[in-house]
Parts: C-alpha cells; structure tokens; sequence
C-alpha cells in the first residue's frame, strides 16, 4: 500500500493541502483532521479542488474534529469517509507510513 | 503492530497535543503496542508538573501521566529542546543550579536518539504539531 | 449598570479597541485566549468591537460539540456578550462566503460587512488586538 | 511616545519573542517610553527561569531580565496563561501547592486588565506572535 | 496617518500578506517582517502582486531578517523601503496605530 | 569508517529514513531542530535522506548573517552533513522556481527533482519525520 498523507491545516489559510495533493502518488489516502477538517465540505471555495482529488485518492476526515468545529457529517463531500480516532488508527496500520503535512 | 508518537507543540496552544492523546488511547484500544511517545520542539512542554489549566477543561499533562500508569507509557522528553524552554528534571536540576524541577510524573528526559530509535524499532511513526 | 468589578477601572479616556479574530477554533488556542481578553476588557467600559474573518467566522459557528475530542466547547460564552455589553459584532462577508456558511449557521446576530467597509472601521480604531 | 509591546509566542520556537526584544530595544534607543509589555498565550514561556539554551545562541529570557533592569521595564505575564502553561511565583506556586516555582527575575505575573491597562495608556501597542 | 500593517508570514506558505493588502486603506502602509519578508524580492511569484499594491502603499521590509535569510537587498523590488529596527520604530510612531497581521 | 559513537547504534535493520524541511530558517525553529535530529541520527548509520522543500529550500541559501536580529547563524553546519555521510540531499524544483532561486544560491550540492519524483521517492522511504 502507498502511504497516509495527514493535513491539518485550514485549506483558506494555508497551502498544505495543496502540498500533500502535489506529493501524493495514486492511491495514497488524504485523512482530514484538526483545522485540515474544513476542505471537507460542499459549497466552499476549495470544494472542487478536494472532489478533483477523489478520482485519484481516497479522502478521509476525522469525525470528532468535524463535530467539535460544529460542521454537518451531512455536508461532507460526496466519498469522504468520515472516521473516528479508532478508524484513524486503522489508517494508519492499512497504509505503509504516514508523512504529516505539518 | 507497533506504533510511535511524535508530539511537537506545546499544550493548549495548538490542538496537536490533544489529538496525539486520543489518537494514542485509540491505538491501545485497539490493542497496539505504543512504543514510544516522544516529545519535541515546544511538545516538551507537555511533561511540566506546573500547570493549572482552568477545572472546567482537560489537564493535557495529567492525561499523558494517566496513560503512562495504566500502560506503561514511555514518554519521553527530549533533553535538547527541554533545556532551551525550561524542562528539567531533578538531576538536570542540579546539574544546572536551578532551585527546583518541574518534570511531571510519568515523563523522563533522554536524547534525540530514542526519537531515531522509535523510527527504527517500529512500525508505523505518527507525527502530531503545527 | 454599574457592576462590583468596576471599581478596579482605569481612569482615562475611552477608547475605541477592536478585537480581530482570524484564527478557527480549537485548532489553536487563540480563539479562546481571544474571548477571555474581551471579557475581562469589559470590565474596563471602553468602545469595544468584535471582529471575525478568515477562519475566524468559524469561531461563531453553530452547534459545536467537542465531546470526541476531549477539549472545552467554549462557543457558548459568544451569546454571553451581549451581557458584558460588547453589542458590535462585525464579520466579514467574503470569509463567510468562501467557506460556504450564512449568518443562519452563527451562534449570535452579527452584522456583515464588505472587507473595505472593514478596511475603514480597521482605520477608525485606536487599539487594535489582532488573535 | 508612549509604546506597549504584546507578546504571544514562546521563545525560540518562534522569532516573535527576538523581534519583540530587538525593537523595544530600538525604541528605548531612540528615546521611548516602553509602558509595559505583556506576555500572552505561550509567550508566558518567556519567563521561565528554568531554561538553559546552548551557549553559543542567545538567552531570550536573560534578555527580558537584562533591559527590565537597565530600563525599569514592566514585564508583565498572563496569570491565566501561566496557570495553564505552568509559570508560576512564588506566591502562586504556594496557593497551588507546588514544590517550585519558576518565574524569571524581572517579570511579574498579573491579570489581563494590565494588557487592556497598556492599550489604554500607551500611544501605541505592537503585537508580535505566530 | 492611516495605519501601518504587519505582515510576518511568508507569502508562500499561507494567505496573511492577501488577506493584509485587502484590508489596507489607500495611504496605509505594509511593513514585513520575520518570514514576511520573502515577499520583498525580485523574480518570485509573487512578486507582481507586491509590485502593483505599491501604487497604493508604502511597503517597507526589515532589513536585519532579510541579511538574516541570506536574502540581498539589491534584489529588492523597487519602490520597496528597507529599514533597521530603529526605521521600524519610527514606523510605529509615525502611523496612526498598527495592525499585526499574525 | 567508525566513529566513538557508533558504540551507542541501536541494533536492527538498517532502514530508510527521510527527513523533509518545509520552513524557513529563524521565523520558527523547526529548521535548526531538525538539523539537530539528522545530526544525533548520523550515528544511528540508517539510510538518510534528506528534502528541502517549499520554504525549506530557504534552509540552505548562501549568506545568512543573522549578526542583527541576535539569533544563532546555523547555516554553516548544513556544510558538515557530508562528513556525517548524509550525502542524498533534494531540493523540489517548483520550490527554488516560485522563489526566484536556483542552486547557485545555495550553501550544499543537492539533486534537483521535480515533484513527482519526489513523491515517489518519498514512497520508498520507511519513516518522513517532517518539520
């Protein structure tokens, strides 16, 4: 399996999404979490960015850092896996490594 | 499998702390082995016996000193960038001149070599900052 | 209505302070750090603003939980700031906008502005705290 | 003039606390008041007496303590951004029943009143964080 | 005097020098500091967007962070001011207020 | 060639360890206390390679004379990995053109790669310790 890309940064904010879709191979995992969490969903100035990247990677975001921020799993973009810490565990040990895009 | 954890923010001021917490309760729930949990940058400052955070929210550090007790955590403090913000236990302490020593149960100060030792001995390294 | 922590004011003019806040919450702690300011500020009977932008507008967002995560939801104190007679809350369309949110998704009424309406209530302040 | 200085970040981890001191040092050069400067949010790490950095770099702390001897300068650290972080006096280290405390000469621990006190008084104030 | 603005991030990294510029009243001035001032130079990409918000502000760069960086200041855009800390103060003094732009 | 050191080498597998720097030097200390990491992991004699990228290639630009902001020059050690045989240094491309540099401007030799490349080397990499 290739690797876990982690992005925790607001993707208005800063460039680190942009980074970790740059160095991405096909079939690496994005997982959305802390402030990351907020590329997730629809209606956004980056939510077509983040539906291009679905034809080549899986993207997941962390379901209690959605919650905290008071954001709807229902606003989630079309094949985003929402997951739980224990789901972000499961990433980590499917995936090869994990590179956090700090 | 055999994880490690490497928290590079202090607590409180950024989420990274917090989330390499939960993260690390997920995977021994799991049943993993938490190898290592390694502290670095301003993450050291997540092993002071110090702080008082406000009674209505978590207490970062008695979290991690919890954790080590029941699973016999290895926490480790990196001894480099705990003296360059104020960590210090009781023989760096003395070793130092200082009065006192704030090191929080639980924690031990070692050097960047059990970061490269965790990288080696496991399986996967989860890296939580800003 | 004078309130008993009054007495510790400073004396001096009143001025006019505007808190701009950017930063999402929980992520980091500046939010949070942010409100605690403006609390203890009110004490002081200055001409107070609230701003939020960027990632800010987050701050206000409805119906945060943050059970999963273990850290305090502190977004309901926002509705108490109405008590503390800090009344001028300003957030930015275009950051709302952006990131797809209404004034339906805010915890408090607002009123929004355009960023050059911004732009000069920013130049009519005299002490700006920038979280 | 009248200048305050706001200070959020930690030092070294980043450049915020050695432009803070460069430039209050420049406006006492050119003849300033420095009012007060306040330390928030991590910048309350800029007090601690406990840190030993290389010696061959710069001591952030022993800077602060330097010019607010030289200057009489007001250092003045968040008490509820210490507790939380753990800087604590004497006093506080007593009321909260610690072994130590580690407040560096020269700054004092208030409330928050005294960063809104400074934006009152002063003709200008500088923020310098992350 | 309109204010003066801060700027303390790289501009390519995150969106603080965009976000600073849009909110900068005609008169106001730019200042950039720490890692802001990567955005004072010639040949970057986003050096056109610097070189044209100079009709409408003065922008100036501390010079101590850009010999710091190994950064030249003959490659400063020109039109772009380098002062010392003491140019910094002076700044301060002479604007209005100033807006840290963190 | 062994050095006194090596007596502390952990046993085990020699793996593939990358280090990838992605912030400037001085603004924050991410750059300096990586550096310090890839020096203690020398002795570990692992397979290190190491990336600038993003603002990160700033790390290695000639010339940093940090006489007047009172900070440490550490920019000369970068010249001293060789003698610790970290020898695999890359720079991204894209990096060094959005900035206006090119390797004249830096301190060390590095392989230039474009982006993909990188993400495939980064595939074959067992642990990234990002800063």
């Amino acid at each position: 399996m290739p690797m876990l890309h982690t992005v925790n940064k607001s993707p208005f904010e800063r460039r680190t999404l942009d980074t970790a879709l740059r160095h991405a191979v096909k079939g690496a995992a994005i997982l959305l979490i802390e402030d990351g969490v907020y590329a997730a969903f629809d209606g956004t100035v980056v939510a077509d960015k983040v539906k291009a990247a679905l034809s080549d990677h899986k993207i997941y975001v962390l379901g209690p850092d959605v919650s905290a921020r008071g954001m709807s799993e229902h606003h989630v973009i079309d094949g985003i896996n929402v997951v739980d810490y224990g789901g972000f565990v499961d990433l980590v040990t499917e995936y090869d490594k994990v590179q956090s895009w700090l | 499998m055999k994880l490690s954890v490497l928290v590079n923010e202090g607590p409180y001021q950024h989420q990274s702390a917090d989330s390499a917490i939960q993260f690390t309760k997920a995977a021994l729930a799991k049943g993993h082995e938490v190898f290592r949990v390694f502290f670095y940058h301003d993450g050291v400052n997540n092993g002071t016996s110090y702080a008082v955070p406000p009674q209505d929210d978590r207490n970062i550090t008695q979290e991690w000193t919890s954790l080590a007790k029941e699973h016999d955590l290895d926490l480790v403090v990196c001894i480099a960038a705990a003296q360059r913000r104020g960590i210090l236990d009781e023989n760096e302490s003395k070793r130092q001149g200082k009065d006192g020593f704030n090191i929080a149960e639980g924690f031990r100060i070692s050097g960047l070599g059990q970061l490269i030792e965790a990288g080696i001995q496991s399986d996967r390294l989860v890296i939580f900052g800003d | 209505m004078a309130e008993p922590w009054e007495d510790d004011e400073v004396d001096g003019p009143v001025r006019k302070f505007m808190y701009v806040n950017r930063r999402a919450p929980y992520g980091t702690i500046y939010a949070l750090e942010s409100l605690e300011v403006v609390l203890i500020a009110a004490a002081f009977e200055q001409d107070v603003s609230l701003v939020f932008m960027d990632d800010g507008v987050y701050q206000i967002k409805k119906e945060q939980n943050t059970d999963a995560i273990g850290v305090k939801n502190f977004s309901p104190t926002y509705r108490a700031l109405e008590g503390y007679d800090v009344e001028k809350l300003y957030v930015e369309k275009e950051s709302l906008e952006s990131r797809g949110l209404t004034t339906d998704d805010l915890i408090v009424p607002v009123q929004v502005v355009e960023n050059d309406q911004l732009a000069e209530l920013m130049e009519e302040q005299e002490v700006i705290l920038s979280f």
